[in-house]
C-alpha cells in the first residue's frame, strides 16, 4: 500500500524528466537561424531596469531604447557626427543659442500616428518635471531655465526654452552656445514619448506604470517591441511605421541579458550569439591570434582612473601624489594585466575627443617618483603611514589593484593595501570621499572634453577629491564655453587640464577600449568612440562561420 | 493530521514576521541606498525618487505601510525595474526556478538514493567507497567549480548539450539541472547510505531474510521505506534550498529563474525586491518544512497514529 | 583497609582512558591515519608557510605572467606571474582558519544551543526551537551578504557570520541527540546522584553525542571553506591579495580552458584536504563509539 | 532420521580486533514432532548455532569453519545462497526474541504475514489472505479479519508475537526455531505463548528448535535439552535426566540459579521511613487528551530496614511508582513523606541532600552507566559531590566501594563496555552505595542478567542491605525473585495498588485474580527445582 504510491510519483517525475531534458541534440544555432530570418541575437550584458527613456540610466538600457526610438538628430556609426532623425534638418540662430529643428512630416508613431513638435514639449517637460525622478535631467541643462524647472526655481514649463512653433517645428533656446547639444539629441532622456499612451496607464510624472509592456508601448525607432521576457530575452521587430524603414534590412534583433562573461563568451562559440558586450580578458590573447577574428577592439571615450583624497595624508601631499603617479608604469599594466586592452592614459581627457589631445605633464619616471617621495618626508617609503586603495568588487578592478600595489611596493617601498567593497558601498564612500585612493571610471556622455574636465569644478557632483581651484573653474564654466572658435575653446581646455594634472587630485591609469565578439556574418557594425551602434544600418550575410580554430 | 498541519501554520505566522522585521530593518541599515549610481544623481531627483517610493516618511511608517500592503498581498514595487512589481518579478521567475529545483532534485534522488542504497548494502567495501567517495567530491565541490567542467566537457568538447537557455533548445535543462542538483545528491546519497545501514541492522530484516525472501526484495520492500524516512525529511528543507541556492547556477546558465534577483537585489539597495524575496523565500522554507514533516511523520505508521489521522 | 592513589593506579589493570582507547582504535584505522597525516601536513605547512614559501607572496612579474609548472615554478605562475605553489600555501592559511575557526564557532554555538533545548524541554525547547526556525527560514545567503554589507568585512566578523548560519544544523542534531540520551538510564542515574543539569549536560550528555557531531562536523567545514569562497568571489570575503583556495579556485575556473593549473592544483589541495577531513572524522567517529567497538 | 542433525558446527567471527570463535564444534538434533531445547547464557553461542546453517550470520565477519547440518538429509551448509532462500521461510521457519523489533513497522501485518506464502508458493493474494486470517484465529488474535490491515505498533508485545508464530507456520514449516521467544514478555504473556508453541507443535507435528537463557522455561516443555556454554555444547539429554541428575558442573550452576526459597519474614518493625499519601503520576503524551495514569492513588509505607517488593507486568506503572518516590518522575499529586520531609515539595540544595540519602539501580546496566566514564569516574562522581570523602580520601573510599561489591580492584581505569553485565550491575550498585543512602529504589536489578548471575547479584544486594542498613524498594515483574529477597510483597495492576502484604501471605494465600494468574504463570521448573 505504501511502497507504490510512494515511488509512482517520483517514476512518473523520472520519465517527464528524462522527456523534458533528452530530446538531445543541439539543433540548429540561433546564428545560422538569425541569418536566414533576419533576426541578429545580441549579447546586451545584463537585464534592462526598464524601457522608459525618462526613468532608466544604463547600457543595456540605450541599446534597446534605441532600437526602439529615435531621437531627434542620431550619431553617424562611422563619423559620430550628427545626421538626420526625427528632426530632417536644423538651424542655429542667434550665435548658437536658439536651434530649430525641423521635423520629418514622415516620422510615425508606431501606432501611425505623426510625430509632432508638441510631443517633444511634452516629453522634455516630462523629463525635467521635479516629481518624475529622471536622472539623466540634467542633459537638458543647456536649456534656458530647464535647470531651474527641475529645481523648483521656475515652476511654469512655459519658461524653459523649448517651444513648438508648428506640428513640425520644434525651437530650443539655450543659456549659451553649446556644440555638443546635437549631439545630445541621441541620448535617450532627450526622446520624445507618446504622450497619450503613457497618460492611459497613469500621471506624466508616473515612474511605474505599464506602458513600456509589450501590447502598450508605441515607439518611433526603426523597431519595435515584440517580446519581453524578464531575464531571459527582449525581441524586436522591424516596424513597419518607421520613416526610414526602406533602410533597415534586420527583421528583428534578440537581446539576451548576458550577465556573465564567461558564459557570454561560450554562447558566442557555440553560434548562439552574433555579437558580444564584452570579452573576457583572459580570452582575448587566444582570439586575437586567429586568423579572421571575430574580436573587435577600439578606443572608448572614458579614462580608469585613481580618485585621490586631497584632505588625507599622506596624499594631500601633491609630491606625494606625483610619486604614485610617476612610479606606475602603465605601458607594462597594460601589456601584461590588461592584455593590450587599454592605451595608457596620462591625464582625464580621452584622446582625439572630437580633435582634442590631452596634455602630457609627466611620464613613467620612478626615479623622480622616488625623489618627489623623499622630499615628501619618506625617503625608500621609511615613515611611510600606509595606504588604501578602495575598488568595488570587479575581476578587472581587483587586477589592475594587485598589479599597482605591487608596483608601488617595488618603485617606491611603500605598503599599501586593498579594500574592495560591494557596489553601494563603494559609492557611498566615494560620494562621501571616504578614503585615500579609489579607483573611478568615467565614460563620456557626448564627445567632448567638457564631458572629462567639468567633473573637477569646485564642489562637482563627481569631483570626489576635494580638489578646488578657481581659475579652473572660471576656465571650464565661464571662459571656455565663450571661447569663439574650436581651437580657442581647445587652447582653453588644454590650459585647465594642465593645471589639474599638476595638482594630480586623480591619477589616469588607461583609456578605455571597447571590445567585442562580432560574428563575421554581421555587417554594418563600426567602431567608434562612443561604441555606438545604429542597428538600422546592420545587415546580416549568410555563409559565413567563425574559424575553426573556435570550434 | 489537519490540527497537527493548521497549529505549525499558525506558529510558522510569527516566525515570519520576525524575519521580515528583522530584514527591514537590516536592508535599511546598509550603507548606500536603491538610487545611488556612480554618476551622481541631483538632488532634487533624489528627493524626487524617494517620495515617489514613500522612502521620505519616517522609517516606522514605513515599515507599517509595507506591512500593511504585505497584509494585502503586494510586495511593493521594484527599486531597481521600474514599473516592475516585486509581485511580478517574483511569479515570472518563479514557474522556471521551481522546475529547475524540481528536475535537480530529481536528479538528486535518483542519484543519491541509487548510490547510498548500493553502498548501504556492501559497506566498507569498493561498493561502498566509491559512491562515497563521489558523494564527497559532489559535497566538495562548488558549483562555480562544476558548471564550467560540465559545460567545457559536454557544451564544448563534445558538443552534446546547449550550455544556456531555459526552454529554448532542446536539452538546454540538463546541464544545470545536473549542476545543481550534484551537491544535494551527495547528501542524499549520505543520508540515505546512514538511514539503510541503520534499518539493514534492524531485527526485522533478519525477518525477511528468514521468510526466504531474495535480497532485492528484503532491500526494496522492506529495508527502502524506512531507510528513506530521513531522505524525504531532508527533501523539503533541499527543495527551499535548491529554490533559494539557484543564484550560481542561473547567472551562469542565462536561466531566467528567480535566483539571479536574489542576491542582486541586496547588491542593488532595491529594498522591496529584498524584502519580497525574504518573505517568499522564508515561506516556502517554512511550508516546505511542515509538508516534509508531515509525510515523514505520514510515512511512519507509528507517528501517523498520533497526527490524528488515523490510516 | 587503606590504600594509597599510588597503589591503585600500580595495580590498575592496563586500563584504556576514552581518548587513549580512541587513538588506538584509530591507528589501525588506515584510512583515518592517512586523512589525519594529510591534514596535519597542510596544518604544519599552512603555519610555516611564511618561512617555507619557495617565493615571497606579492611578488609580482607582470611581464611572464601565467606559465605553466616549470622547474622554477612547480606549479606554475598565475597571470600576475605570481608562483602559484606560493598562492596555494598562503591560500590554504586563510581556507583552513576559515574552515576551521567559523567550524568551532559554529559547534560552540550548535553544541550548546542544542544541548540546552534538548535537555530542558518544554517551554524552554519551544522558545529556543522557534528562534531557530526564524533563523532558519531567513534565506541564509541573503542574510550574510546584509551582514556583510551592513556591518563591513573583517575576517573575525566572516568566521562569526558563516558560523552563525552553520550552526543551526549542528544544534538540530545536537537536540535531538540529547533528547534520546536523556531518556537513558545513566542520566537518569546522574540525576537522582543530585548532579546539576549543566554538569549532567558537560560530563553525561555531551560526551555520548560526539558521534553525529564529529560526522556532521567533517561536513560542515568543506561547506564553511565554500561558503567563504563564494562569499569572497562575491567580493564580501577576504582582501585581495590575501587568497584562499575558494578564491584560487574560483578565479581558475574563469580561466580553466587558457591556464588549466590555475584550477588543478588549488582545487587538489582543497579536494584532498576535504577528502582527508572526511575520513579522519569517519574515523574518529567509529573510534570514538566505544560501544560498537566491543561486538 | 533426525529432522535435523548437526554435527560438529564451528562458526568464528573475524574483526578488526581477531577471529573470536563463537561455536566451536557442537552437535545436536531435532527430531520429528519433537522439541529440542538449546539453553545457555548470553555468549554461549546457542543462536549464533541456528543462525549459521540458515545463513543468517551476515559473512563477512562471520564465517563457517566446519560441520555438518543435515536438514532432512539434506546438507545446509552446502547449499547455495539461493537454495537456502528456497529452504528458509518454507520448510524452516523461525520466531524471534523480541516481537517490538522483529515485525517491520513500516508494513501492514496482513502483508508481512502473506509474504512468506506469496513468495514461496503459488497462490493468489486472495487465497493467501484468507489463510492468513485463519491461522490468526488459530493463534489466538481477535477479529483477525480488521487486524489484517493493522499496523504492528497498535498490538501488544503478546499480540505480536502470535503475528510472528502465524507468520512463521504460514508455510507449513517441518522445523521451526524459535529465539528466545518468550523472553521479552510478561510472565502471564509467557505461559499462555509457551502453551501456544507447545499445543502448535503437537497438532501439527512439526519439529521445534527452542533457544533459550532459562532452564525453567523449558522445562516443561522439550523432549531434549542441549546446555551450551561458550560455544560449546556440556551436556545434553532429557530434561528429566537433566534436573534429576546433571553430570556437568556447569549445568548444575544453572540449575541452582533458578530463585528458589522465600525470605524469612525477620524484622518488620513498623517504623516508616517513607510514607506515600495518595500519589499519583500521570503522563500527558503529545496529541492525546487522555493522560496516561501510570501511578493511580497509591499510598503505602516503606518499613525502616525492610525490602518491599513490588511486582506486577510491563505497563503496571510500578517503575514510575519508583522514580516518583525518587523525583525522577513528576508527580502530579499526592505526597511521599520520606523521614518525616515531603520530598515532593523540595528544590535545590535540600533535595540534593535527599538525593543522597535515596538512590537507585537500575534495570539496564548496559544503559545506566556512562559509557564514556571509567569505573574510576563514575564512582568519584557522586562522593565528590556529596563531599562524602574529599581528594585524598577519594581513592581509600572508590577501593572500598569495589571491595564491597566485589569487583577486582585493577579494573578501576576500564570502561563500562569492557564489563560483563554482572560486573556493570556492580558497578551501578557501588554508584548507588557511594552516598551511603539510606534507601535504595531496585528497578529490576537482575532481569537483564543472565541466570546464574541473577543469583549472585541477589546474593550482594542481600549481603550489602544488610552491611548498610537499608531499607529497599526492589522492583520486579519475576515472582520467583520477589519471593527470594522481599520481606512484604505489593503487587501493581494498571497503576493502583491490589494486593499488598507479608511475603508468604501474598505466596501461599494471594487475594487478588490477578496475583493468582500471576503465581500460577511461574514456569513449573521452578517448582520442579
Amino acid at each position: 500500500m505504501l511502497s507504490p504510491a510512494t515511488f509512482r510519483p517520483v517514476l512518473a517525475g523520472l520519465c517527464l524528466l528524462l522527456l523534458n531534458l533528452t530530446a538531445c541534440g543541439s539543433g540548429e544555432s540561433n546564428v545560422v537561424s538569425g541569418n536566414r530570418d533576419g533576426i541578429l541575437h545580441y549579447g546586451n550584458g545584463s537585464e534592462p531596469q526598464g524601457l522608459d527613456p525618462h526613468v532608466v540610466t544604463g547600457v543595456p538600457e540605450n541599446h534597446i531604447i534605441r532600437a526602439l526610438f529615435e531621437g531627434l538628430a542620431v550619431k553617424n556609426p562611422k563619423t559620430l557626427e550628427p545626421e538626420p532623425g526625427v528632426a530632417e534638418r536644423w538651424e542655429f540662430s542667434d550665435e548658437g543659442r536658439i536651434i530649430t529643428f525641423y521635423l520629418n512630416p514622415g516620422a510615425r508613431w508606431s501606432n501611425g500616428e505623426q510625430v509632432t513638435a508638441s510631443d517633444y514639449v511634452w516629453s522634455w517637460h516630462r523629463a525635467l518635471h521635479p516629481e518624475t525622478g529622471n536622472e539623466y535631467a540634467y542633459m537638458l541643462f543647456p536649456v534656458v531655465n530647464a535647470e531651474a524647472y527641475l529645481k523648483g526655481q521656475v515652476t511654469d514649463f512655459d519658461e524653459v526654452g523649448v517651444k513648438a512653433l508648428d506640428d513640425t517645428t520644434l525651437q530650443v533656446t539655450l543659456n549659451a552656445p553649446t556644440p555638443y547639444f546635437i549631439q545630445l539629441m541621441d541620448h535617450y532622456s532627450t526622446f520624445a514619448v507618446h504622450p497619450e499612451t503613457l497618460l492611459k496607464f497613469g500621471k506624466m510624472t508616473d515612474r511605474y506604470t505599464p506602458w513600456t509592456r509589450v501590447g502598450n508601448i508605441v515607439s518611433n525607432g526603426a523597431f519595435k517591441l515584440k517580446e519581453w521576457s524578464l531575464n531571459r530575452r527582449i525581441i524586436v521587430e522591424k516596424s513597419d511605421q518607421y520613416w526610414d524603414r526602406d533602410r533597415v534590412s534586420l527583421n528583428g534583433v534578440v537581446f539576451y541579458p548576458t550577465e556573465n562573461v564567461v558564459s557570454e563568451e561560450r554562447m558566442f562559440r557555440a553560434e548562439q550569439l552574433h555579437y558580444t558586450q564584452v570579452v573576457p580578458l583572459d580570452k582575448i590573447p587566444v582570439y586575437r591570434e586567429l586568423p579572421d577574428t571575430p574580436y573587435i577592439q577600439a578606443p572608448y571615450l572614458g579614462t580608469y582612473y585613481y580618485l585621490i583624497n586631497t584632505k588625507r595624508p599622506p596624499v594631500d601631499d601633491v609630491r606625494v601624489r606625483k610619486a604614485l603617479s610617476m612610479s606606475l608604469d602603465r605601458d607594462k599594466l597594460v601589456r601584461t594585466v590588461l592584455q593590450h586592452t587599454a592605451v595608457p592614459a596620462y591625464s582625464i581627457t580621452p584622446p582625439n575627443t572630437l580633435g582634442y589631445y590631452p596634455p602630457k605633464r609627466f611620464d613613467f619616471d620612478p626615479d623622480q617618483a622616488r625623489q618627489l617621495l623623499a622630499e615628501a618626508g619618506y625617503p625608500n617609503g621609511e615613515g611611510w603611514p600606509g595606504l588604501e586603495i578602495l575598488y568595488n568588487t570587479q575581476e578587472a578592478h581587483r587586477k589592475i589593484a594587485v598589479a599597482i600595489q605591487q608596483m608601488w611596493k617595488s618603485e617606491l617601498n611603500i605598503d599599501v593595501t586593498l579594500s574592495n567593497q560591494e557596489w553601494k558601498v563603494y559609492l557611498d564612500a566615494v560620494t562621501q570621499i571616504d578614503f585615500q585612493v579609489a579607483r573611478r571610471g568615467w565614460i563620456g556622455d557626448y564627445v567632448d572634453a567638457n564631458n572629462f574636465l567639468d567633473l573637477f569644478i569646485t564642489d562637482g557632483g563627481n569631483n570626489n577629491t576635494h580638489y578646488s581651484d578657481p581659475i579652473y573653474d572660471d576656465l571650464i564654466l565661464y571662459r571656455a564655453p565663450k571661447a569663439a572658435t574650436r581651437e580657442e575653446r581647445y587652447r582653453l581646455f588644454t590650459e585647465a587640464e594642465s593645471m589639474l594634472m599638476d595638482e594630480m587630485p586623480i591619477i589616469p591609469i588607461y583609456t578605455y577600449t571597447w571590445k567585442h565578439l562580432i560574428h563575421p556574418s554581421v555587417e554594418g557594425m563600426y567602431p567608434n568612440l562612443m561604441d555606438s551602434l545604429n542597428l538600422k544600418y546592420v545587415r546580416l550575410v549568410s555563409d559565413r562561420h567563425l574559424p575553426e580554430a573556435l570550434r | 493530521m489537519l490540527r497537527f498541519i493548521l497549529i505549525r501554520l499558525l506558529q510558522a505566522l510569527p516566525v515570519i514576521l520576525v524575519v521580515i522585521t528583522a530584514t527591514f530593518f537590516l536592508v535599511r541599515s546598509a550603507p548606500g541606498g536603491p538610487f545611488d549610481q556612480e554618476k551622481v544623481v541631483i538632488p532634487e531627483v533624489k528627493r524626487a525618487l524617494e517620495a515617489q517610493y514613500r522612502l521620505d516618511l519616517p522609517l516606522h511608517e514605513q515599515y507599517f505601510a509595507y506591512l500593511g500592503d504585505l497584509a494585502q498581498g503586494d510586495l511593493g514595487p521594484s527599486f531597481k525595474y521600474p514599473g516592475r512589481s516585486v509581485n511580478e518579478i517574483l511569479f515570472s521567475g518563479l514557474p522556471v526556478t521551481a522546475e529547475l529545483g524540481l528536475y535537480a532534485l530529481l536528479i538528486a534522488l535518483s542519484i543519491g538514493v541509487l548510490a547510498g542504497v548500493l553502498a548501504s548494502l556492501r559497506p566498507n567495501t569498493v561498493q561502498d567507497y566509491i559512491p562515497m567517495s563521489l558523494a564527497m567530491i559532489g559535497i566538495c565541490m562548488p558549483s562555480f567549480l562544476l558548471e564550467p567542467l560540465l559545460v567545457l566537457v559536454f557544451g564544448i568538447w563534445l558538443d552534446w548539450l546547449p550550455i544556456t537557455g531555459w526552454g529554448d533548445i532542446p536539452g538546454d535543462k540538463i546541464l544545470p539541472s545536473i549542476t545543481l542538483g550534484a551537491a544535494y545528491a551527495a547528501y542524499i546519497a549520505r543520508l540515505s547510505r546512514a538511514g539503510m545501514l541503520e534499518i539493514l541492522s534492524q531485527d526485522y530484516i533478519r525477518t525477511a531474510r528468514a521468510k526466504g525472501l531474495s535480497e532485492f526484495r528484503v532491500v526494496t520492500k522492506h529495508a527502502l521505506r524506512g531507510g528513506l524516512i530521513p531522505v524525504v525529511a531532508f527533501l523539503g528543507p533541499a527543495f527551499a534550498g535548491l529554490l533559494a541556492g539557484s543564484f550560481v547556477v542561473e547567472t551562469i546558465f542565462q536561466i531566467p529563474g528567480l535566483g539571479r534577483f536574489y542576491v542582486q537585489a541586496a547588491f542593488n539597495r532595491d529594498y522591496t525586491m529584498i524584502l519580497g524575496t525574504t518573505v517568499f523565500l522564508s515561506t516556502l522554507i517554512v511550508f516546505f518544512n511542515i509538508v516534509s514533516d508531515v509525510v515523514a511523520a505520514w510515512l511512519n505508521p507509528r507517528l501517523r497514529g498520533q497526527l490524528g489521522g488515523g490510516r | 583497609m587503606t590504600t594509597s592513589a599510588a597503589d591503585l593506579l600500580a595495580n590498575a589493570e592496563q586500563g584504556s582512558s576514552l581518548w587513549q582507547d580512541a587513538w588506538l582504535r584509530l591507528r589501525k584505522n588506515k584510512l583515518a591515519v592517512f586523512g589525519g597525516a594529510v591534514l596535519l601536513f597542510m596544518i604544519v605547512i599552512a603555519l610555516l608557510t611564511p618561512w617555507i614559501a619557495p617565493y615571497s607572496y606579492e611578488t609580482q612579474n607582470l611581464d611572464l605572467g601565467a606559465t605553466p609548472p616549470s622547474a622554477a615554478h612547480w606549479l606554475g605562475t598565475d597571470i600576475f606571474g605570481r608562483d602559484v605553489l606560493t598562492q596555494i600555501m598562503y591560500g590554504g592559511r586563510i581556507s583552513l582558519a576559515v574552515g576551521f575557526v567559523a567550524t568551532a564557532v559554529a559547534l560552540l554555538i550548535g553544541v550548546t544551543w542544542g544541548a540546552i533545548a534538548g535537555y530542558v524541554g518544554g517551554r524552554v525547547d519551544a522558545i529556543m526551537m522557534r528562534l531557530m526556525d526564524i533563523l532558519y527560514a531567513l534565506p541564509f545567503m541573503i542574510f550574510i551578504v546584509l551582514l556583510m554589507v551592513v556591518f563591513g568585512r573583517n575576517i573575525l566578523l566572516l568566521f562569526l557570520a558563516i558560523g552563525a548560519v552553520e550552526w543551526l544544523t549542528m544544534a538540530r542534531i545536537m537536540r535531538s541527540q540529547v533528547q534520546s540520551l536523556r531518556q537513558q538510564e545513566f542520566v537518569e542515574a546522574a540525576v537522582s546522584l543530585g548532579l546539576s543539569p549543566a554538569t549532567i549536560i558537560r560530563r553525561h550528555v555531551v560526551p555520548n553525542a560526539l558521534g553525529p557531531i564529529i560526522v556532521y562536523t567533517t561536513l560542515t567545514i568543506p561547506s564553511v571553506m565554500l561558503l567563504e569562497a563564494f562569499l569572497s568571489f562575491l567580493g564580501l570575503g577576504i582582501q585581495p591579495p590575501a587568497t584562499s583556495w575558494g578564491l584560487l579556485i574560483s578565479y581558475g575556473a574563469e580561466t580553466m580552458e587558457e591556464y588549466p593549473w590555475l584550477l588543478i592544483f588549488p582545487g587538489s589541495a582543497l579536494t584532498l584536504t576535504l577528502f582527508s577531513l572526511n575520513f579522519l572524522g569517519d574515523g574518529l567517529r567509529d573510534a570514538l563509539d566505544v560501544r560498537g567497538s566491543k561486538d | 532420521m533426525a529432522l535435523l542433525e548437526v554435527d560438529n558446527l564451528a562458526v568464528s567471527f573475524v574483526t578488526r580486533n581477531g577471529t573470536h570463535q563463537a561455536v566451536k564444534g557442537v552437535s545436536f538434533s531435532v527430531e520429528e514432532q519433537q522439541i529440542t531445547a538449546i539453553i545457555g547464557e548470553s555468549g554461549s553461542g546457542k543462536s549464533v548455532s541456528c543462525y549459521a546453517m540458515l545463513g543468517l550470520i551476515p559473512s563477512p565477519p562471520g564465517r563457517i569453519d566446519g560441520g555438518t547440518a543435515l536438514f532432512d538429509g539434506q546438507e545446509l551448509l552446502a547449499l547455495s545462497e539461493k537454495e537456502l532462500r528456497e529452504i528458509r521461510g518454507r520448510d524452516i521457519a523461525m520466531i524471534f526474541q523480541d516481537p517490538m523489533t522483529c515485525l517491520n513497522p513500516f508494513m501492514t501485518i496482513g502483508e508481512q504475514l502473506i509474504e512468506p506464502l506469496m513468495v514461496h508458493k503459488a497462490v493468489s493474494r486472495v487465497q493467501a489472505k484468507t489463510r492468513a486470517i485463519e491461522l490468526l484465529e488459530e493463534v489466538g488474535i481477535r477479529s483477525p479479519a480488521s487486524t489484517f490491515n493493522s499496523y504492528p505498533h497498535e498490538f501488544s508485545g503478546g499480540m505480536r508475537q502470535r503475528v510472528m508464530i502465524a507468520m512463521a507456520l504460514i508455510n507449513e514449516p517441518r522445523l521451526l526455531i524459535a529465539d528466545e521467544p518468550t523472553t521479552a514478555l510478561d510472565v502471564t504473556i509467557q505461559a499462555q505463548i509457551l502453551e501456544l508453541i507447545a499445543e502448535l507443535q503437537r497438532k501439527r507435528n512439526i519439529g521445534v528448535l527452542f533457544i533459550s537463557h532459562d532452564l525453567a522455561v523449558v522445562a516443561d516443555i522439550a523432549d531434549q535439552i542441549v546446555v551450551m556454554e561458550q560455544g560449546e555444547m556440556v551436556e545434553r539429554g532429557h530434561p528429566q535426566q537433566l534436573f534429576s541428575n546433571p553430570q556437568h558442573p556447569y549445568t548444575r550452576k544453572l540449575l541452582n540459579a533458578i530463585p528458589s526459597g522465600q525470605r524469612e519474614a525477620e524484622r518488620v518493625s513498623p517504623n516508616a521511613l517513607i510514607t506515600v499519601k495518595g500519589l499519583r503520576t500521570w503522563f500527558h503524551p503529545q496529541g492525546s487528551d487522555e493522560p496516561v495514569k501510570a501511578v493511580d492513588d497509591v499510598s503505602l509505607d516503606i518499613y525502616r530496614g525492610e525490602v518491599l517488593g513490588l511486582v506486577g507486568e510491563s505497563g503496571s506503572g510500578k517503575s514510575t511508582l519508583g522514580r516518583s518516590l525518587l523525583r525522577l518522575a513528576p508527580v502530579t499529586e499526592g505526597s511521599v513523606h520520606f523521614d518525616g520531609t515531603d520530598v515532593t515539595a523540595l528544590e535545590g540544595n535540600p533535595l540534593k541532600d535527599f538525593r543522597r540519602r535515596m538512590q537507585m539501580i537500575f534495570q539496564d546496566p548496559f544503559a545506566s552507566l556512562n559509557p564514556r566514564m571509567t569505573v574510576y569516574d563514575t564512582l568519584a562522581e557522586p562522593l565528590l559531590l556529596h563531599g562524602i570523602c574529599d581528594r585524598k580520601g577519594l581513592d581509600g573510599a572508590i577501593a572500598k566501594l569495589m571491595d564491597d561489591v566485589g569487583l577486582a580492584r585493577h579494573f578501576i581505569r576500564k570502561y563500562p563496555h569492557e564489563f560483563s553485565g554482572g560486573q556493570r550491575q556492580r558497578i551501578a550498585i557501588g554508584r548507588a552505595l557511594a552516598t551511603k543512602p539510606e534507601f535504595i529504589v531496585a528497578d529490576e536489578p537482575v532481569s537483564a542478567l543472565d541466570v546464574t548471575i541473577q543469583a549472585q547479584i541477589l546474593d550482594l544486594l542481600e549481603a550489602l542491605g544488610g552491611e548498610y542498613g537499608l531499607t529497599m524498594l526492589f522492583v520486579s515483574h519475576d515472582m520467583a525473585v520477589i519471593r527470594r529477597i522481599a520481606d512484604r510483597v505489593l503487587v501493581m495492576y494498571r497503576g493502583k495498588l491490589i494486593e499488598s502484604g507479608t511475603t508468604a501471605a501474598v505466596f501461599e494465600n494471594p487475594q487478588a485474580d490477578y496475583t493468582r494468574s500471576l503465581l500460577a504463570s511461574i514456569p513449573s521448573g521452578h517448582v520442579a527445582a
